[in-house]
């Protein structure tokens, strides 16, 4: 389709050089490699195949897990004409065939949505056919914005991926790293929304200036990008709001919440990973006011972060290793809000939820949420203090370091 | 010359010459106050008051040659209007006195406004703008850049002093470099043309894929600066820059001890599509 | 074949109004064409400056129009476009067929005495084929990918499929190839019909300024359209067929070799002399009006025409200047620099011409003269600025700012088009036998001058403080934030600047259908055209005219009968020493 | 719309005209190509070792019988047009043979082609082959248009609309031809002698 409006100017080339001018991709790629292997260069990166113009129009309509809507409820009441309520909509069966559960629901007459309401849930979701046209648009944008870093068919390998590390989400995977809502979870719209609105700091991930029409269908395309096991084209799978860590208890008291986070954050072995903020002798002290059991000697290289095993990030072919931040030094990836600044509700919803592909564990429900709210507190202040205060830092490294 | 003077004061357009003093006087008087206001930050490299003073040259020169024009243009505008029974004076402008007058007016154009201002071009272009040092020159700072759609990726050499190895300093839009030594930047790009420009320190080069550029300054005030792009290079070509730190002396080499080790410590041997350096180029 | 012959009037409307090969037809449909043009162009321009001014804020009226489906949000993409476009449209759509395509048509075979242009059919032919080259362009911004994004120059790897897969940008290289084509058609037309075409007697120094003008452009039209045109093939070839002209080795896998430098020289050979394309005709204009309302001779003529002259050889040897952050070797860049500033004497000596023209004149101000007048204030703020420009030193932190936007758009853009409104001023009693309203025309004549004065001299503040140009959103860099009223100040400017023109526009539907009927000769001004009556007859002149006087001679006291203006057809009482 | 009286005799003036637009117009196309090859070296210098080692080229001996081919058809074209001139006979039948050299040239050029893609090469592989395609394409393209002009005048000069009373766009095809022909011997010498 690419060449199709050229053909006034380009007939008379085409004409005169039959079968030259659009020579199969096999075998163009089939010299590429033979001429490779003869002047034996190493191989190359697939982030430079070579450049051609795509074909952006998305075919197929696909079925997946939407929720454009505050509620389904809301969509279905303003909206009375295009759904119904049915009773025992959907009646899921196990490989037997024996009906094993049955769900309500809206049916829409249109024949767009097929859907699930779940009383329980509490985010509601439901599964749209979601139009080609609309993942046409998707796409469009996609390429426009997206692709030059996570590539053209969504596998992460744009041409500015090379050497960029991290590097860029693999589509295909259908994970997400950022989204707040819980390692196991797969994230609402608009917690994917968000993600993109906010950009993630450090990285050429920027907060992009798309209206949030485009990118909701922009989401809907990188969705059908992925696999069936990654739940987007699972009736009865859950999407998920960013994970619920409750009202800010320390509103009052901010000093109160950087000294409990202090002691929160080494008390439960943040330090770890991520560099410890206080001498070792104050670490035992925490954790015996705490009523644990002081281990009196740590790590020798605690103010620096530390790579652990399972930090290996090896989706789609990357074999490397991420280092987890040091908040006094390395900007953190999602810690601001849509205005931009640093927020504690945000990296205290990180803490909760954990990222997903990384070593960071899910802390909701391993401790109160006061406490995670609390570190939240205390990281914004590490990075308020001394990021990018290169005086402030050393002063406090030189004091951690026994005056070195 | 004494022919536009004659002609101007034989115009009884003496009038003019006391509002275009005050003008005069009070552009100059207020000069200083619009550029604090208006133009550009301070400089902060040691070859940037070099641009504030050839531009503030060149805005007087050009200022009196426009104040000429608009002189002649409006004095007939305003004097030479057409009345009833006046005729135009009749002149093709083709006597020896004309010829000399335009040949004159040429050189002298010539002189004043290109060939002073040629003058001191090149002279900042050789000492400062173009004088990048050599790679092996002691003392210099390196920076390799790798520009991409759509950030900038710095390589700093971490306190071994060389690029290529394990504790380079590797950032992406943010730049930490030492006050009071050159820093020497390659440039090149992963994909569509960049280019650098830092406006406080008054340089601004291209990053182009497939060659290297070369560029450099020396920092005269430590603070955070502003990374811009300035080529053309996709949708998010405003949203392409970072920041430019520049430590004082005192500072940096903590700074770089630092950079160095958190470096070693995400360095991950395993991992060979990382890497990025390259053979300097002078 | 040639246009010294009386042909027959064609009588079917479509031979006469659409496939007409009659010169001042196509002149009127290429008026048509690039008025057309400079509408989208100039809606493009309010678009932009409204993102500018307030960014990311739905535009009203026209957001609802154009951008529907982001509820009236510009987004980058589409500002991309818009800026491409704006610039592609207003060069090569609106300026070039109004400046060259119409005024040269209408003006050259009707100045030299001749009946039509050289080659009739040729003169068809390029009309219709900036007329498919301007559907291509218009298509393009409707293709899945949306238009063109990298820039109306385009520059390699933005616009290879590196960085661009759209078919817009491949669509966009397509149109600029066929209005070069066009130009090409238009410019070897012009340059033989002046060649051979003259009336008896007209000797090259007999012609008026505009035909030196434009003869010029045709010269670098004919020289330096071919390069841009072969530039745009091998882009065309690069993102269709997979070449790598422009594809360096580094950015693809066992392929590769390409410079996308290469694409920067080939474009400024053609850019640089495509800014005196589109500055000589209206250089040419001014010369003429400025004497033809000053009542008084064009000031050292031969002077006036070598320094023409002089620009026309520069502008081949210049193009370096556009490309002094790229990398060029020291001796190359200073060269170039040099070059450069030889380019101000021969602008100086047009400058001071037009000043001794005016000088001790007895001035009617009319609109024409009022835009004539303005061309010099304006090109004197844009080619004084082109100092900074030329000079690499302060190049360097200018290169790409708004510093540079506000000298171009003075010195191509608004001296252009105000010497195109002087001219459309001025001949348009002779086009349509009707004047244009002249109390509309000194509105729209402040109601443009004043707000684009406005416009462009904050853009130079703007790129003195070192605003990047082509910023979908300059408040995304801290130290730009503070200079955003600034940018409010410029939008406003160019808003007002936007609705004088529809002064213009309500001004040229209501006089070419109910205006005052013109004489035919309102203006008293003796070149052959106004020898003519008004409409111009099919054939021009029933007898081709002998030429015995030069087009200034105003005021010469060898005038017969007392007046101050004589036709080029009639005899001096006696020759003026 | 010409009249009978000016079919039949050519005004001399307009054929002058003619070759002077037909000038301007060559020299115009030989910026276009002079572009090209300046492109040719420009790049041919960044890659440093012409041809690139290792890779296959296209056949010298054939390309060189191709540009024989093609001066010869310009010499035949040459003679043709003396004669239209004269009015001698003969001259269409030489018009004819000129031609069809022409079309043998277009053919060797097509041999070029598939041989280049046969051993493995297509207009993909690097920037010889971009070069040498891209470049040859472009001339193709105008080789197919001087074939199309010099069919027309062949037509015109049978139906006797040319000929020694309307020789102006006669000259002026053989003179394109004559262009093309130059150019691809600029070409030759560029990708086969230096």
């Amino acid at each position: 389709m690419t060449a199709r409006p050229l053909l006034l100017v380009t007939a008379a080339l085409a004409l005169v050089a039959p079968g030259f001018a659009t020579p199969g991709d096999e075998t163009a790629a089939g010299h590429d490699a033979g001429n490779a292997a003869e002047h034996s260069e190493p191989e190359l990166p697939p982030h430079s195949r070579a450049p051609h113009q795509v074909d952006v129009t998305v075919h197929d309509d696909a079925w997946l897990l939407v929720n454009d809507y505050d509620t389904f409820g809301e969509l279905a009441e303003a909206d009375p004409e295009r759904f119904e309520f049915v009773e025992g909509l959907l009646e899921p069966k196990d490989e037997s065939g024996e009906v094993i559960d049955t769900y309500d629901g809206y049916r829409d007459k249109t024949g767009r949505v097929e859907l699930r309401y779940d009383p329980e849930a509490e985010d509601v979701a439901y599964f749209e056919r979601v139009s080609a046209e609309r993942l046409t648009r998707g796409h469009e944008n996609y390429i426009q914005y997206c692709a030059s870093c996570h590539g053209l068919e969504g596998d992460g390998y744009g041409r500015s991926a090379q050497h960029l590390r991290p590097p860029p989400r693999d589509f295909r995977v259908g994970k997400f790293k950022f989204t707040k809502v819980g390692v196991e979870n797969l994230p609402s719209d608009q917690a994917l929304v968000d993600l993109v609105k906010k950009g993630l700091d450090g990285t050429p991930m920027y907060p992009w200036a798309l209206t949030e029409g485009q990118l909701l269908d922009v989401i809907q395309y990188i969705k059908s990008l992925s696999p069936p096991e990654s739940g987007w084209r699972d009736v009865y799978a859950v999407v998920k709001g960013p994970v619920d860590i409750g009202e800010d208890p320390w509103t009052n008291d901010v000093q109160g919440a950087v000294a409990r986070g202090e002691i929160v954050y080494h008390n439960v072995g943040c330090f770890n990973c991520h560099p410890g903020y206080v001498t070792p002798a104050r670490i035992d002290e925490i954790v015996t006011g705490e009523g644990g059991i002081a281990k009196g000697s740590y790590r020798e290289d605690l103010t620096l972060p530390k790579i652990v095993p399972n930090t290996m990030y090896q989706v789609q072919g990357y074999k490397t290793s991420i280092l987890p931040p040091d908040f006094t030094w390395h900007s953190i990836r999602a810690g601001r809000d849509r205005q931009g600044n640093l927020s504690a509700l945000e990296i205290a919803r990180t803490v909760g939820s954990g990222i997903a592909g990384s070593g960071m564990p899910q802390w909701k429900g391993s401790m109160p949420d006061k406490d995670i709210w609390a570190i939240g507190y205390y990281v914004r202040h590490l990075i308020e203090t001394y990021h990018g205060k290169p005086q402030a830092r050393a002063a406090l490294m030189s004091e951690l370091r026994g005056g070195n | 010359m004494n022919r536009l003077v004659s002609l101007v004061s034989r115009a009884r357009v003496r009038w003019l010459a006391t509002p275009a003093a005050l003008l005069l006087a009070s552009t100059a008087a207020s000069a200083q106050e619009v550029v604090d206001r208006w133009g550009p930050t301070p400089p902060a490299s040691t070859y940037g008051p070099r641009f504030d003073s050839l531009f503030s040259l060149i805005t007087t020169l050009i200022g009196i040659s426009f104040l000429i024009v608009l002189v002649m243009l409006l004095v007939p505008c305003l004097r030479d209007n057409a009345k009833k029974g006046k005729k135009a004076h009749f002149d093709h402008g083709t006597s020896l006195h004309d010829k000399r007058f335009t040949a004159v007016v040429s050189v002298v154009v010539f002189i004043v406004l290109d060939a002073w201002v040629l003058v001191r071009a090149m002279g900042d272009l050789r000492e400062a703008y173009w004088n990048v040092p050599a790679p092996d020159t002691p003392g210099i700072f390196k920076v390799e850049v790798l520009a991409q759609q759509w950030a900038w990726n710095f390589r700093t050499p971490g306190v071994d002093g060389e690029l290529g190895t394990p504790d380079d300093v590797i950032t992406i839009n943010e730049l930490t470099v030492p006050i009071g030594r050159p820093v020497v930047f390659n440039l090149t790009s992963k994909d569509v043309i960049h280019s650098l420009f830092l406006p406080d320190m008054r340089l601004k080069r291209d990053a182009n894929p497939g060659a290297i550029n070369v560029a450099w300054f020396e920092a005269a005030k430590s603070g955070d600066f502003d990374i811009l792009c300035a080529e053309l290079c996709g949708y998010a070509h405003y949203q392409m820059h970072g920041k430019l730190h520049v430590l004082p002396e005192a500072d940096f080499p903590a700074w770089e001890k630092d950079a160095s080790a958190l470096a070693l410590a995400a360095y991950d041997a395993n991992d060979t599509e990382a890497r990025w350096a390259w053979d300097w180029k002078e | 074949m040639s246009g010294d012959h009386i042909h027959p009037e064609p009588t079917s409307f479509l031979r006469k109004h659409v496939f007409s090969v009659d010169h001042k037809v196509i002149a009127k449909q290429f008026m048509w064409f690039g008025l057309f043009w400079l509408l989208i162009g100039g809606i493009m321009a309010m678009l932009i400056r409204w993102q500018l001014a307030y960014p990311g804020t739905p535009m009203p009226v026209f957001g609802k129009l154009f951008f529907s489906s982001t509820g009236g949000v510009i987004d980058p993409a589409s500002y991309n476009t818009l800026f491409t476009m704006h610039g592609t449209i207003m060069i090569f759509l609106g300026l070039t067929p109004l400046m060259i395509g119409c005024f040269g048509n209408w003006c050259i075979p009707l100045m030299i005495g001749a009946r039509d242009m050289i080659f009739p059919l040729l003169n068809m032919l390029s009309f219709w084929t900036v007329m498919l080259g301007g559907a291509v362009a218009f298509y393009s911004l409707f293709v899945p990918l949306g238009g063109s994004e990298a820039g109306w120059t385009g520059y390699p790897t933005l616009s290879t499929t590196v960085a661009n897969q759209g078919t817009g940008e491949t669509l966009w290289a397509v149109a600029v190839f066929l209005i070069g084509a066009s130009s090409i058609m238009g410019g070897i037309n012009y340059m033989t019909t002046v060649i051979r075409l003259r009336a008896p007697g007209m000797r090259w120094t007999d012609l008026p300024l505009t035909i030196w003008g434009l003869f010029f452009t045709a010269v670098l039209n004919v020289l330096f359209l071919p390069v841009i045109g072969s530039a745009m093939i091998l882009l065309v070839l690069d993102r269709v067929f997979g070449t790598q002209f422009y594809v360096p080795a580094s950015i693809m896998a066992g392929g590769g070799g390409g410079d996308p430098i290469l694409y920067q020289h080939l474009f400024w050979i053609f850019g640089h002399p495509e800014v005196y394309i589109l500055i000589l005709p209206a250089w040419g204009i001014v010369s003429d009006l400025l004497s033809f309302f000053a009542r008084k001779p064009a000031f050292a003529y031969r002077v006036t025409v070598g320094a023409m002259m002089a620009v026309t050889v520069l502008s081949a040897v210049v193009y370096g200047h556009h490309m002094f952050t790229t990398g060029l070797s020291a001796m190359l860049g200073e060269s170039f620099m040099l070059l450069t500033m030889i380019i101000s004497v021969p602008g100086e000596i047009l400058f001071f011409n037009w000043l001794h023209t005016i000088w001790r004149g007895s001035l009617r101000m009319d609109t024409p003269m009022l835009f004539a007048l303005s061309v010099i204030f304006v090109f004197g703020l844009g080619g004084l600025t082109g100092l900074y420009l030329a000079t690499i030193s302060t190049d360097i932190y200018l290169h790409d700012t708004y510093f540079v936007v506000g000298h171009f758009h003075l010195t191509m853009a608004a001296s252009a088009l105000f010497a195109t409104f002087g001219a459309i001023y001025f001949w348009f009693p002779k086009m349509f036998g009707r004047k244009l309203n002249e109390t509309l025309g000194k509105i729209h004549f402040w109601g443009s001058l004043v707000p684009l004065t406005i416009v462009f001299c904050t853009m130079f503040v703007s790129g003195y403080a070192g605003m990047p140009r082509r910023y979908y959103d300059h408040t995304s860099a801290d130290y730009l934030k503070p200079l955003q009223h600034l940018n409010v100040t410029t939008s406003l400017a160019a808003f007002t600047l936007g609705i004088a023109q529809l002064v213009f526009a309500f001004n040229f539907i209501k006089s070419r259908w109910w205006g005052e009927k013109a004489s035919e000769n309102p203006w008293e001004v003796g070149t052959l055209e106004w020898t003519l009556p008004t409409p111009v007859p099919h054939y021009n002149f029933k007898e081709i005219p002998n030429v015995v006087c030069g087009p200034h001679e105003f005021s010469n006291p060898a005038i017969p009968d007392g007046k101050d203006w004589i036709y080029q057809t009639e005899p001096l009482a006696e020759q003026p020493a | 719309m010409a009249t009978a009286v000016e079919l039949q005799r050519e005004d001399p003036r307009a054929r002058v005209n003619a070759t002077l637009g037909m000038v301007f117009f060559i020299g115009s196309w030989s910026m276009a190509f002079g572009t090209l090859f300046l492109s040719y070296f420009i790049l041919r210098q960044r890659v440093g070792i012409w041809p690139p080692p290792g890779i296959a080229l296209p056949s010298f001996p054939m390309a060189a019988a191709a540009t024989l081919v093609l001066l010869l058809s310009s010499v035949v074209l040459h003679r043709a047009v003396a004669r239209v001139r004269r009015g001698a006979p003969g001259a269409a039948a030489l018009w004819a043979a000129a031609t069809a050299i022409g079309v043998l040239f277009a053919g060797m050029q097509a041999w070029l082609w598939y041989d280049l893609v046969l051993s493995g090469r297509t207009v993909e592989s690097g920037a010889y082959e971009s070069l040498f395609f891209g470049l040859t394409w472009v001339h193709a393209a105008h080789v197919a248009c001087g074939l199309v002009a010099l069919l027309w005048m062949q037509v015109g000069l049978l139906t006797g609309r040319y000929g020694v009373h309307r020789i102006s766009p006669v000259s002026n095809a053989a003179m394109f031809w004559h262009f093309v022909d130059v150019v691809w011997v600029v070409l030759f010498v560029a990708f086969f002698v230096l």
